[in-house]
């Protein structure tokens, strides 16, 4: 038995973790939260390219570095964790998309460019409402085109292309759209994450290529979901360490904070919290990368318990800073906001829980 | 029990409705004010019209100035202004917790001097205590006072400081003795605001807001005659103020999201299985909330109605911040996060998302606020139920020799 | 406005509580634990009787006090707090389902009996299953009586008469039956509550008075669900009070646990749970004392919260008093157990919660 | 990352497996044991099995009679043991905690004397640790040892001893001088639970089943050679058996209720919507239930991962208890109150309703056995992510001068 990553895979998130160090964090998402006029890092994205992280999971054949879900995992991890303003999830998750639910033409087209560089993309199921990722969408697929609104899209205004859920006579699909067509407007959007931009994107009988249905977006959404859930707890990590080091120098009546059991026993929370999301994470990581049927169970409780844990850890990190923390200047902000665009990411919290329970529902009824 | 009035309170309240009908007309329907300028016009505008027909102080003795009057009458007279067009906001502090600690604290000149001017709005007052290193720990303070002849010479810097930067005066601890005791080195002074060794900087919240100020002082003097209460009595002035906060804080603010606002939100959620607000999940979270909210609400209800029947209230409103801003946070996450993507996308001004959005933010500083709710379940814990403190560095030892364990 | 007990009212709970603190608490409650021959206390109740609280709600022409709602919410919170081993919440509630739904005839057969001590009575609408308080009884009145089965009802093996739920060609309603007949057989059942003794009633073809229907139930379930709410919150506080007493004077690590924030801040919850469970139960004294429309609401807010309230102390009393606590010797145990007993005795918390939501749209629906 | 046994793993399983089917077969389908004799004759058969077939003691070193082999043996005999009729449990404490402590701290004549009949089944061994004012604060010891001559005299009172009426022998920890500082005046023994000065009386709890005992010295004698570890050194020597009991705790007792258990009694109760299980509510405990049963599964394969891998395994285990205990309250809690009244009278013996009431009780302890909630949270705190202590008086107060604050 070997349940942890491979050393390849940790010797790969140490070195992403090394850049992001130096290179990301809560100073360079201020950076681009007070710039209006930047919507990323480009500095920090041509670093990304050139370490590979871009190239990750595309295959040899397609000019990538063909490595497995472990690697891409632990890079989630790194951005969560990092906070770092570059278009890495989405492309990542583009690129999941591609694997998952693309014709050969497609990945031929488009796999080289996102392991180069050149291409920035993104994926997106939201249409600005209560839908949740599986609702049937608005937007339609029509002999003239897709046609339809899809918001808030991550990185959207920056990416050449994404990945749509649209309806087809057949049922739900997803559609590949080039952003270079004029049938395509994007527009920024005011989310309540101020760091990582997010768009409008709306479609007038847009030219989009089909790709896979419902049933490859239902595996595409728990790699997504898996994904999702280390970056959440790369997230929480960093807004709990935050919190254990303020708890270990802030002084009040006395002693430092750290040490009084309402604040000691919080920090103790936070870290079991996490440790459960990771279990979770770290099952759903390994079906991802051998199939396994587990895989939709593993992601549901990945994601549910991660985006419980990064709740949890984003507010009370707030509260054990006081006052301090609730200002403009500290970092706690970040991960108040982050926590709410995780969420919103890929359907919340009620959604993933309640696929969870019938996915428990269905093994029990198929093992009866 | 009766949720009614009595006569007498019947009667005061015909009164009371009265006048502020007739005062308030030219309030109606006005728009925001446009600049600081017109919102302190118009906020002293309403304290003037309040101070002449004998509506200011209602429960202060009359030799302040005050009406000598019951905490019903006061009670009445919030109730009827909170539900009218006044502008109400900008005195609160000064007359609610500031002026109080002048008229018990201060010489018979320095009452002279001030008192009657915040009366009727003339001048209006800050509560500087709050600093960086003394938040929970308020008695941490180390803005300095010394003594230089007559006067005093103030530097150093405050935090949280509600509308610093449209006051008059303010009143504020300092550190005259740093070799004395935690508690027992402070001294409370007014200080005038429009000192030029004063500046007031708007401090920016992480909701993007600014509410509160820091203030800086630089070389800041004031005369000893100033001086509210004797040298290095300055936390015991300081519990005057606070008493008086205790009770004003730990309402919901004003437009804050409540289980209605659940309920309304959860009824425009479609999913497979009709309305989120049938869902036992919702229901279950807006029960919690109406609870919660309405638990409070009856339990202030339980306060007033000791006050109006001449008794002490009892310990229950603490309990009330503490209740409320906690259960803001969770009502809103939970409201935000069923709203899936609207939910995240900044909502049209004015529609409970965007006050659900507002509330997330809000909350977290509410937790924080006028005491943390961790503070606060201690004061319940030590001050209602009696269980002993938490165990502290021994009283006695000088504030400059008291090392952090 | 006087949001308070009159001073009448507080001082009939004063006498009843000095009673109670003399004949009753735990100790009581565990003789009659520790002894199958008795199901109550027959000396307390003597004096439950002589001090007129079975007549408390009785009115005076049918000799009783002629009291108010107010007097039974503050003797309820009397019997909870001291766990009384007599029958006396059973016979209040029997007295308020008869004053709600009773004819003239049943009033003037039953009530002074009830006054005088002479009949103990009980209610119920369980049927051993899952059901909740409103679902439709499988009991059946039918021409030749009323036939099924009842459990658990609290003191049924020592009463003399009973008001059950049963269903009718109308629709559901309330049947009172007396207990010296051959077809009412009453067996004691094992519940977890070990003090309060519970029973079978088993129907078949029984001698049974028709009483009011759907709507005098629903009035009479709220003000039982005041009445209960009141009993948890006696009991609950008894439990708190418990627990901070050992807080105060058990040392560990060098220092009293109750300058830990870990046990501190517990205790801090407790009685807020307490207060807001109190403030919604007082508005449903109000309500049931002057007839309000918002009866159902403050009833099932005040039941839901009590009961959490109740819960949560039980639960963490056993807990803050570390090993002793989960010991036979303890008392904690009583309150612990006590706990289930009052959440099956009327509907649980969800079945409160359900009902207290849908009176608010209710009544949201009429405001619009 | 590789849920199956690499291909050594799978050839030890193979021969265990074969082992076990092997000497398991005459347990199958027996009943319950009648009587403590007969409890104890089965238990001891087993061990003696597995002494014989060199299975006791795997991972103990050679020259004290055990196999020498690596922890992921151990595991997987364990894991194979405990899917098969093996009647197990009697020695967990006395290998697993107490021997190793006596071959750790005790001198050779006397691991020579008490570890091989440990080890093959012939003595069986409980540990005397906890006392009614040392539970959480388990340096707090009062029990005492006092020399004379060659012996010491033990008196005192032991409580939630596991098994004390079955036991031979049992470690104890004493305090032997008073004067010293807390953790600097205990001492640790092996006591003969057979001396007529010692008596068990089973503790009663509040579920009304008796598992623990509390156990009384009275001037019980034992010869200096059975001091494990020098004088004063007894918390020392406590802590090597802590340090196993954390290993060993944490896991969920057998046939406790789990997600899947809520699942089949929410199917089964009929609500005007339909089963239960349908609610949003329940399914949202069903989702939080699976997470931390699940969850807690998971991190204790992670542990398990890293001993196989001969590598040292973090701190995730930590939480398991934690974790597990109150899970098992609140879904114990919130599955009776959906069963109603059938949750709340005695359900039939061996039915899923019965398991939750048995759970409810059984929670409440669990959350306090080995460790408090309270405990463990410090300890995660302290030790995992390094935050300061609670403050503690001075470490170097004699232990009958500490005055409790």
């Amino acid at each position: 038995m070997n349940f942890d990553f491979s050393d390849d895979a940790r010797e790969l998130q140490a070195q992403a973790r090394k850049f992001f160090d130096a290179e990301a964090g809560p100073d360079s998402a201020r950076r681009v939260m007070n710039d209006d006029d930047i919507a990323f890092d480009e500095g920090m994205w041509q670093g990304v390219v050139e370490l590979g992280l871009t190239a990750l999971r595309v295959p040899e054949e397609h000019g990538g570095l063909g490595l497995g879900a472990e690697e891409a995992c632990l890079i989630a991890e790194e951005v969560g964790r990092s906070l770092a303003p570059v278009p890495l999830m989405s492309t990542m998750l583009f690129t999941e998309a591609l694997l998952a639910a693309g014709t050969e033409a497609q990945k031929a087209a488009w796999l080289p460019r996102i392991a180069d560089g050149s291409v920035i993309g993104c994926v997106g199921w939201g249409e600005g409402g209560t839908q949740v990722p599986t609702s049937m969408p608005n937007a339609r697929m029509t002999k003239s085109g897709l046609t339809g609104m899809k918001a808030p899209i991550a990185d959207a205004t920056i990416a050449h292309v994404g990945i749509f859920t649209g309806a087809r006579t057949a049922g739900p699909g997803l559609f590949l759209v080039e952003f270079d067509q004029d049938a395509v407007q994007v527009e920024a959007v005011t989310t309540l994450d101020l760091v990582r931009q997010h768009g409008r994107v709306t479609l007038k009988d847009a030219r989009a290529e089909a790709m896979g249905g419902a049933d490859a977006y239902g595996d595409f959404l728990d790699k997504a979901a898996v994904l999702s859930a280390f970056e959440a707890i790369g997230t929480q990590d960093a807004a709990m360490v935050m919190a254990i080091d303020y708890a270990r120098d802030r002084v009040a009546f006395g002693q430092r904070i750290g040490r009084y059991q309402g604040v000691k026993h919080k920090a103790a929370d936070m870290y079991i919290k996490q440790q459960l999301a990771r279990a979770h994470a770290m099952h759903g990581a390994w079906a991802f990368e051998v199939d396994a049927p587990e895989l939709r169970q593993a992601a549901a409780a990945a994601r549910t318990a991660a985006l419980d844990a990064l709740a949890f850890t984003a507010e009370e990190n707030v509260q054990l800073h006081g006052g301090i923390g609730f200002t403009w200047e500290s970092n706690c902000q970040f991960y108040y906001r982050r926590s709410r665009a995780l969420s919103a990411a890929l359907g919340s919290r009620g959604f993933w829980s309640d696929r969870l329970v019938r996915t428990l529902e269905r093994r029990n009824a198929a093992a009866a | 029990m009766d949720f009614n009035d009595s006569p007498e309170e019947a009667k005061i309240r015909e009164g009371v409705r009265a006048w502020i009908a007739e005062h308030t007309a030219e309030y109606e329907g006005l728009p925001a004010p446009a600049s600081n300028e017109e919102y302190v016009a118009r906020q002293r505008s309403w304290q003037k019209k309040k101070y002449d027909g004998g509506y200011a102080g209602i429960t202060w003795p009359k030799k302040f100035g005050g009406q000598g009057k019951g905490p019903m009458e006061s009670i009445i007279f919030s109730q009827e202004e909170g539900k009218s067009a006044a502008p109400t906001g900008l005195y609160a502090i000064g007359l609610g917790m500031c002026i109080p600690t002048v008229f018990t604290h201060g010489s018979q000149d320095v009452i002279d001097r001030f008192v009657p001017k915040a009366l009727d709005g003339d001048e209006i007052w800050c509560q500087l205590f709050s600093e960086p290193a003394a938040g929970s720990d308020l008695a941490g303070i180390r803005t300095k006072a010394e003594k230089d002849g007559d006067e005093w010479v103030i530097n150093g810097q405050k935090v949280w400081t509600t509308n610093a930067h449209l006051c008059d005066y303010g009143i504020i601890v300092t550190r005259t003795d740093p070799g004395a005791p935690k508690h027992k080195g402070l001294t409370m002074f007014i200080v005038d605001m429009r000192d030029p060794g004063v500046e007031c900087r708007p401090l920016k919240q992480m909701s993007g807001g600014s509410d509160f100020n820091e203030v800086f002082f630089d070389d800041v003097r004031v005369p000893d005659s100033w001086r509210l209460g004797a040298e290095g009595e300055g936390w015991k002035a300081a519990l005057t103020t606070l008493m008086n906060e205790r009770l004003a804080v730990g309402g919901k603010p004003r437009y804050s999201p409540d289980w209605s606002t659940l309920m309304a939100v959860a009824k425009e959620i479609e999913t497979a299985l009709g309305p989120a607000s049938e869902q036992a999940d919702v229901r279950d979270q807006i029960a919690q909330a109406y609870i919660n909210d309405q638990g409070v609400k009856l339990t202030q209800q339980r306060s007033l109605s000791a006050l109006s029947q001449g008794k002490t209230p009892g310990a229950e409103q603490s309990i009330s911040k503490v209740v409320v801003a906690k259960q803001m946070q969770d009502i809103s996450r939970f409201a935000l996060d069923i709203s899936e993507s609207a939910g995240f996308m900044a909502a049209a001004e004015g529609s409970e998302l965007a006050k659900l959005q507002g509330s997330y933010f809000g909350s977290a500083g509410l937790r924080i606020a006028g005491g943390t709710d961790e503070i606060l379940r201690n004061i319940i814990a030590e001050r209602v139920l009696g269980l002993p403190g938490d165990l502290r560095p021994p009283k006695d030892t000088p504030f400059n020799e008291i090392e952090a364990l």
